[in-house]
């Protein structure tokens, strides 16, 4: 079997900025498993809240078995996660999804907003020659990790650091170069980075996001347009949860 | 530990336990396999099948509401050609009922998968005339009693499988519905399906649901599903399949009570990939802690 | 802070903002105005009552379920002639509209307590067609739009005061009743009343509720009743009030952006005496941020 | 304002037996009114479960603000609140109902299995000379704080302490005598105390227990059988969460 769900421990957890939080959870089977760019689905104790709540794997430490979870506050579930302390115990089922496949190539990573936290995973996973590029609103966070993996450029909405506008401001103004995309943040960005990508002729991979029931291919809930019929619907459909969350730029309609 | 007897019998088809998969909750069954091992299953009922591909709705397919979900998944799915070539394949594996759901936009929709099925390992078929997320076909069938009759003889005319009904719970009176799947000629009957809801997003202003309404499912329906249950093995001799938000042993029981020869799980298999295996388990204890010998003997005895 | 006008104006009578209570789970408002100010909401609405005195039905009377609750009250009240003595003159005392909530199992029952509130200080009547709890009477009006047209048509005949017809949501197509009751003449329609439901204890092996069946009401029927308001207000031209599952402001919002005029809240009482408060300074927060000057500019804006 | 729902501290738990557990909470608006056979309403904090869980007031500390509850895990509600610690909160909605009548008379206090705890506040607060039985299936709790308030006689059904059988045993055993009667414990318990306070001639108020969905009279859930059309309901009905939960025995039938 290579999915389970399980009671994990919560290890530590950090407040990183207003809204966003820093999970560590110990579960073993899972890390064990897992790779950057896969999900995991977290389960609230409240019976009044039922279907999973997807967060990306930030990071995986084998060693001791646990995993890292970097989280926005977006309504019930995560607010419930936010006041988890240590010795708490949460649901997790994972890991989900196909992850990212790792190119031997030059790489560029970009995250924006609430993406970013699968690239330090990621990051770390890729062997060769990386630049990262992130995007935030305003508040920055996980830089210092970002920055221990490869070049970080920074760009804000604000321009309270880094270069002022998104990621693509920072790419075309830094001239960033690179031979595989791996991208992750809201869809306007991900359409942006497509774009950037076919415009360049570089190789995209990017992860998408979609509301999901059973987070394991067997609902439907979670599809996305796709270029082909693909070969389990048979229809213009793939599912995040399973097929994704990571597709092949040109394989999707955004 | 006293020997007990779980078996269920639906329409001449002999099931190890009353525990089933409810449509479209457990693909066709792979998915899951991870979890659960299916040859402890009563039965595997697969995802709507149609006779061509159904491409659904557009997303946002689902919505969380308060002890259950919206769903309008539309009835995706790959089509009679896929299913039989690649589905029921991997189901014949293993040792469990087979049941197959078919969804359809016309009668002639459904009898071409119906016939398709005929020469299939398949056990059973369930006809799903009760699905909200399509605008022709589906419920439409599911709300008119001279509409439920009619499909189900031009179903029973052409299966060579025992036929299941399921039924709507998008009515004012179930036994009537009940009773005209009866007259067509149904072997069993299958309730509820989803009850038509909405969401919406206040702060979008928007519909949570990219089509607008959805079926609603899980624990927040299961005193209407119990109900109906109830009135309609009141009504018609056929054995019924019961489901809407079970998720322990107790709901199961509590359908079985109310009537239930058999019951589905759905919705729980999302948040409990394990919840089918625990509540056989359940099944069990309480058939041994309360000295009922037969799973059968428990079947409507509260009335 | 921009100046938000949170009128509604329901056949005539201006309510100071659209939050009243459910029937029946506010009894005439005394008990709970030990925690609520009466004088905030938008209007109250009684219990039930009919033209003599009601006994209802045996204990256990409720039961809870998931996200909600099961009631067969059974419509237990102390008849017209306390009523108009004891309930009508402590509402007098606040500053808030008084709609009176009428159940009987014959028309000549509605009538007559109809008759009775015409020279009662009284502003508006709320005939309830559609309780599931009492044998005659009651549901059995609301589940055939010839009867809903035809005790609407007798009702208004007699009535002093603007007629709010109460719907059943144990309806195959809720449009069909509510253009039934606006045929009638009805002058406002209020949605849901309570979805018919069962719940068996399995470990006594009986009925949880001595009436077997009872109503379901809570958030988990709210995706239900918000489609029902969604559906009836693309139908009728009349106001609606929306109901079924509301316990904060973003519920009561979810009503008004489906079509509902005005909403009330019922089942939430139970577990927050001070929801209705909260749910009006909610809206209007809701307005402030969004500015929205009138609530009005939100009733069906979402379709 | 008389009543209030509020977010009461949990001061302390423990647990009394396998599965009775004593449970003091920091509520000093409802500690300042309570008085003997009131109860206050617990909510969950599961939004599954609604209705409130109504728990007898076992022991007030006005100076402390704080509230007694001693109960027995029966379900979810009860299992949920035997998992708080203290510095946790609990809501609590009270003081509800009306009371026992204190006379100033030789009283005999019945308490049948989870029907003992509200007889401690009881014999606190009358005065007069008392004497106290208690039936126990097996296993005894709250024995010596009894014992500190009166003369304690205990029965137990399967006599390994006290009197083998019921209160009514042993009350008929010692031949306890008093000039008024208060009970609270199961119907058939409540039943045997009425029918032998009648043989006897002796007043009598007993404590009953129905489902409940308001707990403050509103909604009509919880009804006895009256012997008299009562002045609310016009009807032979009354409220246990608000005319009761205390009744004269000759008014209701059980
Ligand atoms: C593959 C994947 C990976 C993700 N990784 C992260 C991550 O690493 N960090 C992070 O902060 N967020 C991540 N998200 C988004 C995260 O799942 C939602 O923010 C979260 O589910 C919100 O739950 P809630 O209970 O707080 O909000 P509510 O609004 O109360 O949730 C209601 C329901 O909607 C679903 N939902 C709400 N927002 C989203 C969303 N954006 N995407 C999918 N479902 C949603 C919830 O799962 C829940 O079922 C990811 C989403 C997906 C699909
Ligand atoms: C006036 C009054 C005083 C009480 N005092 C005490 C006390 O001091 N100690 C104690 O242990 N118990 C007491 N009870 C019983 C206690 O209320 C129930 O055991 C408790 O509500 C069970 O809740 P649950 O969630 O654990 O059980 P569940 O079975 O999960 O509860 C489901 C629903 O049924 C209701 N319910 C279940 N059992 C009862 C019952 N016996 N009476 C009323 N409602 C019930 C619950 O409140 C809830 O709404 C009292 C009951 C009443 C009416
Ligand atoms: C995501 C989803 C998809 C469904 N698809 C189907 C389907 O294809 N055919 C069908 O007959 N019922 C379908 N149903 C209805 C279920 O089989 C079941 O009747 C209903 O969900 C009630 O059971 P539950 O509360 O246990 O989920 C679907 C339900 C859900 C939640
Ligand atoms: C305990 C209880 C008693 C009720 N009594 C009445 C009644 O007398 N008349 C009526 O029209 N509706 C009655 N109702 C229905 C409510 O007014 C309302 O329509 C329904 O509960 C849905 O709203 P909610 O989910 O906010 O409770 C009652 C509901 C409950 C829970
Ligand atoms: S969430 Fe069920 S298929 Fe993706
Ligand atoms: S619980 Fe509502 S009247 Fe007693």
């Amino acid at each position: 079997m290579s999915k389970c769900k399980m009671q994990a421990e919560v290890l530590r957890q950090t407040q990183l900025t207003e809204d966003i939080f820093d999970l560590w959870i110990k579960a073993p089977q899972i890390a064990e498993e897992a790779k950057a760019g896969q999900f995991v689905s977290l389960y609230t104790k409240d019976g009044a809240h039922l279907l999973p709540r997807p967060i990306s794997i930030c990071e995986t430490d084998r060693e001791t078995g646990s995993l890292r979870l970097v989280y926005r506050i977006a309504g019930y579930g995560t607010g419930e996660f936010s006041g988890y302390r240590p010795g708490d115990f949460v649901e997790a089922m994972g890991p989900l999804g196909n992850g990212f496949p790792l190119k031997n190539k030059k790489a560029m990573l970009i995250g924006g907003g609430i993406g970013i936290p699968p690239m330090l995973e990621l990051a770390k996973e890729l062997d060769g020659e990386k630049e990262i590029v992130a995007g935030y609103r305003d508040v920055l966070f996980l830089t210092e990790d970002l920055e221990a993996q490869g070049r970080l450029t920074v760009a804000t909405e604000d321009g309270s650091a880094g270069t002022r506008g998104n990621v693509l401001d920072a790419i075309r103004e830094k001239d960033i170069q690179a031979e595989v995309i791996y991208a992750c943040g809201p869809t306007p960005m991900l359409r942006a980075v497509k774009a950037y990508a076919a415009e360049k002729g570089i190789e995209c991979w990017l992860s998408l996001e979609e509301r999901m029931a059973c987070g394991v291919g067997a609902c439907l809930a979670c599809v996305c347009k796709s270029k082909e019929v693909d070969s389990h619907s048979h229809v213009h459909n793939k599912r995040v949860c399973k097929d994704g969350p990571v597709f092949e730029a040109g394989e999707v309609e955004l | 530990m006293r020997k007990i007897n779980t078996e269920v019998n639906l329409a001449g088809v002999k099931l190890k336990n009353p525990v089933m998969v409810a449509s479209g909750t457990f693909g066709s069954g792979e998915e899951y396999s991870e979890f659960v091992d299916l040859n402890r299953l009563g039965a595997v009922v697969t995802k709507g099948v149609a006779n061509v591909p159904w491409p659904g709705n557009p997303t946002p397919r689902v919505a969380e509401t308060c002890g259950g979900m919206l769903n309008a998944i539309g009835l995706q799915n790959p089509g009679i050609d896929v299913f039989v070539q690649r589905d029921i394949p991997f189901l014949q594996q293993f040792d469990t009922v087979k049941i197959v759901n078919v969804c359809g936009r016309t009668e002639e929709d459904y009898l071409e998968v119906v016939e398709r099925l005929g020469d299939q390992p398949v056990d059973l078929l369930e006809i799903n005339i009760s699905c909200p997320n399509v605008k022709e076909g589906g419920i439409a069938f599911g709300q008119d009693p001279k509409a439920v009759e009619a499909i189900t003889k031009a179903v029973k005319a052409k299966a060579k499988q025992p036929v299941i009904m399921k039924l709507s719970p998008n009515v004012t009176d179930i036994t009537v519905m009940a009773k005209a799947a009866e007259a067509g000629g149904a072997d069993v009957l299958s309730m509820i399906n989803t009850l038509t809801g909405m969401k919406i997003d206040v702060n979008r202003r928007t519909f949570a649901l990219a089509n607008k309404t959805g079926g609603l499912s899980g624990p927040a329906v299961k005193p209407v599903a119990v109900r109906m249950v109830y009135q309609a093995a009141r009504a018609v001799k056929i054995p019924i399949i019961g489901m809407g938000g079970i998720a322990t042993a107790e709901d199961a029981l509590e359908f079985i009570l109310a009537g239930a020869s058999a019951v589905s799980v759905g919705t729980a298999n999302f948040y409990n990939p394990c919840a089918t295996v625990e509540i056989i388990e359940g099944i069990e204890e309480y058939m041994q802690k309360n000295e009922i010998p037969r799973l059968t003997d428990l079947v409507g005895a509260v009335r």
